[in-house]
């Protein structure tokens, strides 16, 4: 059973590689700026989801933090993309 | 994949939970590639966001605890994180996406990307 | 693994160089950001590739050497990385206070005669 | 030890004369005249012990490895030229302090008058050639100061201009030819090298040295073609003029000849070289003098002549020409002294040099017209005189000469048609200052000058005289001197008499006094006597000099503006070349693959970097035109670069990346709101051929880097690990370093020192970054606000916070508010986490601080900057200085356990189990939050001068216009 | 400027930061607990002036029973824009559009609430939000009865929502 | 041995940090609190290095072994840890940093610190950086005190800012960038191939290595050879290096002074280190002395185009780094002597020069300030400073008296100047004489390089003059300069103090000539400092 669960485990990490590259194929192609930034949001959420996968994968528990860390600022670059493009610039007086 | 053998309460659950999330994400990842207009296409990725993600942390719970013999919940931890900051990625790039389609709209160009 | 390895890394030099020639300054800025990826990678790669292996020691058995990753290119990489980061700031604001005196982004404080 | 007092004397005495009173004209040339009669005198006494060939030797060892001791040689020659050029320095100073007015800052002239004639005592006396070379330049810089001594006068800086370049250049050949000449012989010793004339001359490098030498000699001597210089040095005063001018400076290039003529005379070369150009000197020279106007570039012009000369005797390879050669030095020395002496009473008493103006003055100054006229004549060579005598020598040399070589006829020549324009300058000279009719408008009445003026020249005048009439018993002996120290062995047998008999010499001086007699007559009668030499005077040396230096600035400027170009592009392509090319020449074809098997590829991983490739990719198309896309492709491939350190098991590495890719991102964002918009379609530079065909190069360039880098990584990959440093870390990083996080105990521990230095890089660069921005001033379009705020009122209206007591945002942040400021303690506190446990887990001071960093920046991004900082006070720098005394100490605390810097220490403090590397990461920990603090506010501020430069503009605006002004609050 | 905000300690804050840190820690030792209640209370003092609002839960009950709801919709609708994703839905055509939604919820902390789930539920996005918190906006993939809509929000979240913070 | 003693070779980096760390804290306003600090530190480095380099001489017996210091960072041995290397070169190298960056922090006090916050401690970390890169024992460690000292001079560099400041200051800080990851891209592939970072083991490993190996390794050296060339100014790389000098304010200019000097020093060390093998050192000794007389020809031609005095100090420094490359690469062991003599006078004389820059640009108008573009209708007599001279001038033939100020300029200037064109008695004179003769006398004497080496030299110093003789006298004899400037003893203290150093040298020659010999040797024998360096244990830190 454990064969069958790895076997899970690399197909989900093949969906969530599988994923950024759909989200490369938005970030290289647009066609606007709002959508290279929601790829990038994509991007990074399934960064951190293949990040947990080789975690599960190699029996290791020191993924947990990147994931950790991407969950915690994963949304700040997003955010600052968004209000720069929202507002034409990131920190307002 | 060291070798060592893992109990079913973790590969059965786990099996189910990482394929269901690998799924979700990647329709989400479809959907974000061929949904036509931005706003349609803020939908699909949130599926790997929230249930997507949500399965994996279970599995990884699974796996961890089996793995270290103990019950590990710190995963939880990512979760509520990524519910936490979800809500405002997707509030300032919904506001961002209508705004600029907008400001295209009313210039009908399509190469501006500066603000 | 090592091919693909090593095509990153020179995709990312390509990117990187063909950016750090460009007349713009922002452009120049982008190549840096790209270059030092590739050299943090590249030094990184000096360790050689190892899988599952992080050099955090488990247990308290005495440690086998051979059973973790090479700690030192990873030491070196850090410091490159905090290092490359510091100097990229410094150059973005410098690139700003240029545009700001010169009023041009061009990489000689003027824009080109031809 | 007298010899070298003999030179240090000089030298002290300028010291001390330049630490006199500016005007002190009687105190310092008593005090100048001292030192050289002193001289003189210490001179005078060792002559006892330089004749019959007899040599006083100093040596003091100083760099005996390099052949460079300090070492004063004293022989015959060395003694006749030091009292001649102490004698007339006294003589020169005597006349300098009548001549000098009293407004002249004399002190400065005596104390580079002293230090000239320390240099040229060093000269003459030194038994080192380098040390010979080191006193030959000091007499350029000296004499530069002399002639630049009215330095408000145009003609002064140029003259001295041109003759420091003539003399130092030919200090410099000298340099060289005497580095090889001491090659040759292998010492600079003189004596040593006298010793081995043969082997010199028979030497490869003889003729390259000889050229050298006599570059150096002929320059300094005004030779042609150096000679140039001379006339335009008359610019100095004159007594500088008559000392350097005449006796002493111009005299080293002959003196040098002299000295060396038995190693380096006797060959052809010799022959071509040195008297070639001395005849050609004598011609130009006399011809020259024949036509000035200048009282003083006659003698100039004279002396030249009389140089070439001398260089031509020395370089007729016959020791009897020598013997002519050492007499004409003294006799010149002599009767142009005492001439320009006379020129510069001339020109003291009627206020000019014009030879046109002048004229009749023996009437009013008949002393001095007397004196001239005697020295005048002993130039001329009139018999009776000294001129004559040595004159008669070189009218036989030149004959013996020309039968020697076959020239029988052409030297002899030259020597004639010389002296025939030597007899007419001499002659108008005279004449036409002292005789004729009175020149009219002169700026002074002309009358006698004082006595003590008058007297040195007249002293010379009469050992022209005593000399002239009997030479044998007046300066015989000396001569002998001289010459035997030269020749030695050599010594030819001569005899100094007024009277030989009817000789062709006789014959050939009778021919120049008649010659230059009528010469100058027909020149008077037909009204030449004012007009400008022909032909040669069409060649104005200092204008050709200038005109060259000009020349000369403008080509190397446009040639440095290509080899030092200030443009960026070029550098960074050479920069990336050069690495290609170094290190394809040092692979130099060797290159191959590890023997270790390639690892199976992880399809992930190429996908990974499928999707990472594009970014990178993209980002590089995008940069220019899509800044905001570009910058999102560069986060992504940020992310796979994490990812791959993640993938080959690198936790420090891909959180460090993580957290820094945030902030980097966040820092663009920052900075793009201060650059210029502008867009492909209105671009038409990217158009035109040339610039595809840039890009088309940096295509290529980059292509290959990439190759290049790749494939030198693949090299790497694929050879055997080289365990060496990381078998010791990772075997001691527990029991040693008491961390399990390897990559993090060599951080704090092994190589803290590396991270010591990385933190003070961040250090560095936040305080410059702040700075450059407290003095930042955006470009005038990017100083309104973001175009997305003025686009549309509505969206322009949620202006963050109206007021700073409101607790939340009012606009479309409320809720994200909320949300992000839920998050901030929780950041803080992960933080925190990776702060403590970095030494056993992934984290560390680094990750740590930019966490904390940024959840500090994200509370500005949906605060706003003033109500941010009007809640809660940050001072970054603070931090930073903490950090970096906390690191410090981390690492000084080593020192009371007698430990090296930056050794850990376990301390107990209350039972508290404390380690100075957590004191060192909390350094780290302390001076990232602040740095990186310190950099994006400093960069978001900016954003608040703007719109206060708006109310400020909007506030002149209303004023003029008279309206009420709303304006939001920033 | 000078800092006038003032600085206090919230034990609420404390006592979840010191279980965040157990929880980062995964332990339970006495000294970790300790040293987190001391971090925890440091932080929670230090940051206590960019943190002016209090949230106050009133309902704890309701807590869970919210989270209950969101739990089977976030479910559901999973699946059911996986559908529209892969293109399973034939039978109509998915028409996706802006849906304004009257809010009675004024609370910061309820609103912020509210946007977590609608943004964990996939197929609607909140877009926009009147400057008094009157109007929502969203914008929802598959909109079929833009009533049914805002009786599903107004009733299955804001009520809640409202029981628990107001 | 007494603590101090023990702790010593740390001190040259401990006590910058220090007082850089400190003055962050302080408030720019107290400027006098920034410049005590400042001035003590210099101080307390200076009499640090005099004292290392009295070790380094076995003046005290029974210290260090063989007359070299190993410093263990952190108490590890060598190669393991980063280890601190106390050698007669370094020793010098640290001595002459300090003298520099005392008299430039000196210098600064008069008013050129204003606004004193980041000025003195940017001036700190550069001198740290500096003695740093001088001391460590460690390839990867030398990188980071590299970027320690270029970070440092980014900041001083654009101090005062303008548009020239910072156009420079981009063009700079991009090109060290790049050379950056060269220099980072050449470690790694010596870490790679030899799995050493540590310089003296690098040295063991390398005779090691398996030839195809070494052609991987030598490709990272020669890749690292490029970014120090880039660092050491030579020509093609140094565009950036006249014009960052020549802007610069003087005591920042004069603290750059020791700055080039490092990537010299860089090659030297790692040269004779890592290039001992025969006919590696061979190829590479070709190859730096082409480079460097590239780069000395380039300097001329640089120097000759200068039309204000900062820009000729500039070149000037293009042309001692030619000069020195050019020695070193020359392969003859007894030039390194000599060229260390060399370094040493320009290091000083480039510093009282730049320092000198600062006094005189005073006395000119503001009018000419920006430099290479002034028209004036003669342009013959533009090197005069007059329009078009008057040849009629001669009835004011009344000298003028040269006020105490001027006089102490000129004076000074004229010294620089022959200290930088080699002409007697100046030690200046003295090293390229040293230079010159030991070429001529090597049997590589008969070679082209060889008597290229010798021209060029002579042709820089004939450059020099006449270089100089235009600026000078448009800078102190033309009519524009007759204003008399005022002259700091602040400003003044230290440049007359460089000065005496340098007379001092002139009379030392013989010492001097005799330490850098022992210099010499000990790097021309890689061996003992191997040993050394490896053998350091914990006893003897
Ligand atoms: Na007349
Ligand atoms: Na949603």
């Amino acid at each position: 059973m454990t064969a069958v669960f790895d076997g899970a485990a690399l197909f989900a990490s093949f969906c969530f590689v599988a994923t950024m590259l759909c989200a490369a194929v938005r970030l290289f192609w647009g066609p606007n700026a709002q959508d290279r930034i929601l790829a990038l949001d994509v991007f990074y959420i399934n960064g951190m989801l293949t990040l947990l996968m080789l975690g599960i994968r190699s029996d290791s528990t020191a993924y947990f933090d990147m994931a950790l860390l991407i969950a915690l600022f994963g949304f700040v670059g997003t955010i600052a993309l968004a209000k720069f493009l929202l507002r034409g610039e990131v920190i307002e007086p | 994949m060291n070798g060592a053998e893992l109990p079913l309460w973790v590969t059965v659950p786990g099996t189910l939970l990482v394929v269901t999330g690998g799924l979700l994400a990647l329709i989400g990842g479809i959907g974000l590639l061929r949904f036509p207009t931005f706003v349609t296409r803020m939908h699909p990725p949130t599926m790997g966001t929230t249930l997507g993600t949500g399965c994996v942390l279970i599995a990884s719970m699974l796996a961890s605890s089996a793995l270290l013999d103990r019950p590990v919940i710190h995963e939880l931890l990512i979760t509520i994180l990524i519910i936490v900051t979800a809500p405002v990625t997707a509030m300032l790039l919904m506001r961002a996406g209508v705004y600029r389609q907008r400001v295209d709209d009313a210039r009908n160009t399509h190469h501006d990307t500066d603000p | 693994m090592e091919i693909v390895y090593s095509l990153a890394i020179g995709v990312l030099t390509a990117s990187g160089v063909w950016l750090l020639l460009r007349p713009r300054t922002f452009q120049v800025l982008l190549g840096l950001s790209l270059l030092s990826y590739a050299t943090n990678i590249f030094i990184f790669g000096m360790g050689r590739l190892t899988l599952h292996r992080p050099p955090i020691i488990r247990g308290n058995t005495p440690v086998d050497p051979a059973f973790y990753a090479d700690p030192t290119p990873q030491a070196l990489v850090l410091t490159a990385i905090v290092i490359a980061f510091a100097t990229t700031a410094l150059f973005l604001v410098v690139l700003l206070a240029l545009r700001g005196l010169t009023g041009t982004d061009h990489v000689d404080g003027r824009e080109p005669d031809a | 030890m007298l010899l070298a007092l003999i030179v240090i004397l000089p030298f002290a005495g300028s010291l001390c004369a330049a630490l006199l009173p500016k005007h002190a004209r009687n105190t310092a040339a008593a005090f100048a005249g001292a030192v050289a009669l002193a001289c003189a005198a210490l001179a005078a006494s060792l002559y006892p012990e330089v004749t019959a060939g007899g040599v006083v030797r100093t040596y003091v060892p100083w760099l005996p490895d390099l052949g460079l001791d300090l070492y004063f040689r004293m022989g015959g020659l060395a003694w006749l030229f030091a009292l001649l050029v102490t004698f007339i320095g006294a003589l020169v100073v005597l006349y300098a302090r009548y001549y000098m007015t009293r407004e002249d800052p004399v002190a400065r002239f005596f104390s580079f008058l002293l230090a000239f004639m320390g240099a040229m005592l060093g000269i003459v006396l030194s038994g080192n050639l380098i040390q010979l070379v080191v006193f030959w330049e000091l007499t350029s810089l000296t004499s530069f100061m002399l002639i630049a001594y009215w330095w408000h006068l145009d003609d002064a800086r140029r003259g001295a201009r041109m003759a420091l370049v003539i003399t130092i250049g030919g200090g410099f050949a000298l340099l060289l030819g005497v580095l090889m000449l001491g090659a040759i012989a292998g010492s600079y010793d003189i004596d040593i090298v006298l010793a081995q004339a043969g082997h010199i001359r028979a030497h490869p490098w003889y003729g390259a040295t000889l050229a050298l030498i006599v570059v150096g000699a002929l320059s300094k001597s005004a030779q042609f073609p150096f000679h140039f210089w001379l006339p335009r040095a008359m610019a100095a005063p004159t007594p500088v003029s008559a000392y350097l001018h005449s006796a002493a400076m111009v005299k080293a290039g002959v003196f040098l000849l002299a000295g060396l003529w038995p190693v380096l005379s006797g060959t052809e070369a010799w022959f071509w070289l040195v008297c070639g150009a001395g005849g050609l000197t004598l011609l130009i020279g006399a011809i020259n003098a024949t036509f000035q106007r200048d009282i003083k570039a006659v003698l100039a012009y004279s002396t030249i002549s009389h140089l070439g000369l001398i260089t031509m005797l020395l370089g007729m390879n016959s020791t009897l020409a020598l013997v002519a050669a050492i007499f004409h030095m003294l006799n010149h020395a002599t009767f142009k002294a005492s001439l320009f002496m006379a020129a510069g009473i001339v020109q003291h008493e009627t206020g000019t040099r014009d030879i046109s103006r002048l004229g009749g003055l023996r009437r009013s100054m008949p002393l001095t017209a007397t004196v001239a006229t005697v020295a005048a004549g002993a130039m001329a060579g009139v018999p009776l005189l000294n001129g004559f005598l040595s004159k008669e020598m070189f009218f036989a040399e030149s004959i013996a000469a020309g039968d020697l070589t076959g020239f029988d006829f052409t030297l002899p020549a030259v020597a004639t048609l010389g002296s025939v324009f030597s007899v007419a300058y001499s002659l108008r000279f005279v004449h036409q200052v002292f005789f004729g009719k009175p020149g009219g408008d002169l700026p002074r009445t002309p009358r006698e000058p004082l006595r003590g003026m008058l007297l040195p020249s007249a002293l010379l005048v009469l050992a022209c005289l005593l000399v002239g009439v009997l030479p044998a018993l007046t300066l015989g002996p000396l001569l002998g001197t001289a010459a035997l120290s030269i020749l030695g062995a050599d010594m030819p047998v001569y005899r100094l008499s007024v009277w030989h008999g009817l000789t062709p010499p006789l014959f050939m001086s009778f021919i120049a006094l008649a010659g230059g007699t009528l010469f100058y007559a027909w020149q008077y009668r037909s009204g030449r006597a004012m007009r400008p030499t022909p032909l040669l005077s069409r060649i104005d040396a200092q204008r050709v000099f200038d005109v060259a230096n000009v020349r000369l600035v403008r080509a190397a400027g446009r040639a440095a503006n290509v080899l030092f170009t200030g443009r960026l592009q070029p550098q960074l392509v050479l920069i990336v070349c050069l690495a290609l090319v170094a290190g394809y020449f040092a692979l130099d074809g060797r290159w191959s693959r590890g023997i270790m098997p390639l690892t199976p590829v992880d399809p992930l991983f190429a996908l990974l970097w499928l999707a990472g490739g594009a970014c990178a990719l993209g980002a590089a198309v995008q940069a220019k035109y899509h800044r905001l896309a570009a910058v999102i492709l560069t986060g992504a491939t940020g992310l796979v670069t994490v990812l791959t350190f993640a993938w080959f098991a690198a936790p420090d590495l891909a959180l460090t990346q993580l957290t820094v890719e945030v902030v980097t991102v966040v820092l663009f964002l920052l900075g793009l709101r201060w650059l210029p918009r502008f867009h492909e379609w209105d671009d038409p530079r990217r158009k035109t051929a040339r610039a595809r065909a840039r890009r088309a190069r940096d295509a290529v360039i980059a292509a290959v880097a990439g190759a290049g880098i790749a494939a030198l990584a693949f090299a790497a990959l694929t050879r055997p690990t080289v365990t060496g440093l990381s078998t010791f870390f990772i075997e001691n990083a527990l029991p040693q370093g008491g961390g399990r996080n390897i990559v993090n105990v060599i951080l704090v521990d092994f190589r803290a020192f590396d991270t010591f230095g990385e933190i003070t890089v961040v250090s560095i660069v936040a305080i410059t970054a702040y700075a450059v921005l407290r003095r930042f001033r955006p470009a005038p379009e990017s100083i309104e606000r973001p175009r997305a705020q003025q686009a549309e009122e509505d969206l322009a209206r949620e202006a963050l916070i109206d007021n700073e007591e409101d607790l939340l945002p009012r606009g479309y942040l409320k809720t994200p508010a909320v949300l992000v400021r839920l998050m901030l303690p929780v950041a803080a506190m992960i933080s925190l986490y990776f702060l403590l446990r970095g030494h056993n887990a992934p984290g560390g001071g680094f990750v740590g601080g930019l966490v904390m960093a940024t959840a500090l920046i994200v509370q500005y991004m949906v605060g706003g900057t003033i109500w941010v900082e009007s809640r809660i006070r940050i001072h970054p720098q603070v931090w930073i200085a903490c950090g970096l005394l906390a690191a410090a100490a981390g690492g000084l605390i080593a020192w009371l356990a007698g430990d090296p810097f930056l050794t850990s220490q376990e301390l107990d403090i209350a039972g508290l189990h404390l380690s100075t590397v957590l004191l060192f990461d909390l350094g780290v920990y302390l001076v990232v939050v602040g740095a990186v603090v310190l950099i994006l506010i400093a960069l978001a501020h900016q954003s608040l001068r703007s719109p206060r430069k708006r109310v400020q503009l909007a506030d002149t605006e209303a004023t003029s216009r008279d309206e009420p002004v709303t304006e939001e609050a920033g | 400027m000078k800092p006038r905000a003032p600085r206090r300690l919230s034990w609420g804050l404390i006592g979840w930061l010191t279980f965040l840190w157990l929880l980062l820690n995964q332990t339970l030792a006495p000294e970790q607990a300790l040293l987190g209640v001391v971090a925890a209370a440091a932080l929670s003092w230090a940051f206590s002036p960019l943190r002016p609002l209090h949230a106050t839960i009133h309902n704890p009950q309701v807590v869970v029973a919210l989270l209950f709801s969101v739990l089977t919709d976030v479910i559901r609708s999973n699946f059911a824009v996986a559908r529209i994703v892969l293109g399973l839905v034939h039978d109509r055509k998915i028409h996706s559009g802006f849906v304004e939604i009257p809010l009675e919820l004024r609370d910061p902390h309820g609103l912020a609430g509210l946007a977590m789930i609608v943004t964990a539920t996939p197929g609607t996005v909140w877009v926009d939000l009147a400057p008094d918190a009157s109007r929502l906006t969203l914008h929802i993939l598959d909109v079929q009865d833009e009533q049914a809509w805002i009786r599903w929000i107004k009733n299955r979240y804001e009520k809640p929502l409202m029981r628990i913070f107001e | 041995m007494n603590v101090l003693l023990q702790h010593l070779p740390a001190l040259p980096i401990v006590v910058p940090l220090l007082s850089g760390a400190a003055m962050l804290l302080v408030r720019e306003r107290r400027r006098r609190v920034h410049a005590t600090i400042g001035i003590a530190s210099l101080a307390l480095q200076l009499s640090v290095a005099l004292t290392l380099l009295a070790l380094t001489t076995d003046a005290v017996p029974d210290i260090w072994t063989n007359g070299i210091g190993v410093y263990r960072i952190g108490g590890w041995d060598a190669p393991f840890g980063i280890v601190l290397v106390v050698d007669r070169l370094a020793g010098m190298m640290l001595t002459l940093s300090a003298m520099v960056g005392l008299a430039a922090v000196v210098y600064a006090v008069a008013h050129w610190d204003r606004p004193a916050q980041p000025f003195h401690a940017l001036l700190q970390f550069l001198t740290l950086g500096v003695n740093g890169a001088f001391l460590t024992g460690d390839l990867f460690n030398l990188f980071v005190f590299f970027e320690i000292l270029l970070v440092a001079s980014y900041g001083l560099v654009l101090r005062g800012l303008g548009a020239q400041r910072v156009k420079t200051g981009l063009n700079y800080i991009a090109v060290n960038l790049a050379s950056s990851s060269l220099f980072l891209v050449g470690v790694a592939l010596i870490y790679g191939i030899a799995g050493t970072l540590n310089m003296a083991d690098l040295t063991l490993k390398v005779a090691e290595l398996e030839p195809a190996d070494r052609a991987i390794l030598e490709a990272g050296a020669a890749i690292l050879g490029v970014a120090f060339l880039v660092k050491a100014g030579s020509w093609p790389l140094n565009f950036w290096l006249p014009r960052t000098y020549s802007i610069s304010i003087p005591p920042v200019a004069a603290a750059f002074a020791i700055m080039s000097k490092v990537g010299i020093y860089a090659v030297l060390r790692v040269g004779t280190l890592v290039g001992e093998n025969a006919a590696a050192s061979a190829i590479l000794g070709s190859i730096l002395f082409w480079v460097g007389l590239a780069t000395l020809a380039a300097g001329i031609v640089g120097m000759l185009s200068a039309r204000r005095l900062p820009r000729f100090v500039a070149y000037s420094v293009v042309v001692s780094s030619g000069l020195l490359l050019s020695a070193l690469g020359l392969g003859l062991e007894e030039v390194t002597a000599p060229a260390l003599f060399y370094l040493g006078t320009s290091v000083l004389t480039t510093g009282t020069f730049f320092m000198l820059t600062g006094m005189t640009e005073r006395t000119r108008e503001r009018a000419d300030t920006d430099g290479d573009t002034e028209p004036v209708p003669q342009p013959f007599f533009v090197a005069y400073g007059v329009a078009v001279p008057d040849p009629y001038g001669v009835d004011e033939e009344v000298g003028t008296a040269i006020p105490l100020a001027m006089a102490f300029l000129g004076l000074v200037f004229v010294f620089c100047v022959m200290l930088v064109a080699g002409l007697p008695p100046l030690p200046g004179f003295i090293a390229k004489f040293a230079l010159l003769a030991t070429v001529i006398h090597s049997t590589e004497a008969a070679s082209t390089p060889g008597w290229l080496f010798i021209s060029a030299v002579l042709v820089s110093g004939f450059a020099t003059v006449i270089a100089t003789s235009r600026i000078g006298i448009r800078l102190f004899w033309s009519r524009a300069a007759r204003r008399v400037p005022r002259l700091r003893v602040l400003e003044a203290t230290p440049v007359a103090l460089l000065m005496l150093t340098l007379f001092a040298a002139t009379v030392a020659a013989p010492a001097v000539m005799h330490f850098l010999q022992g210099a010499a040797a000990s790097l021309h024998d890689p061996g003992a400092y191997v040993r050394t360096v490896l053998a350091a244990r914990g006893d003897a830190p």
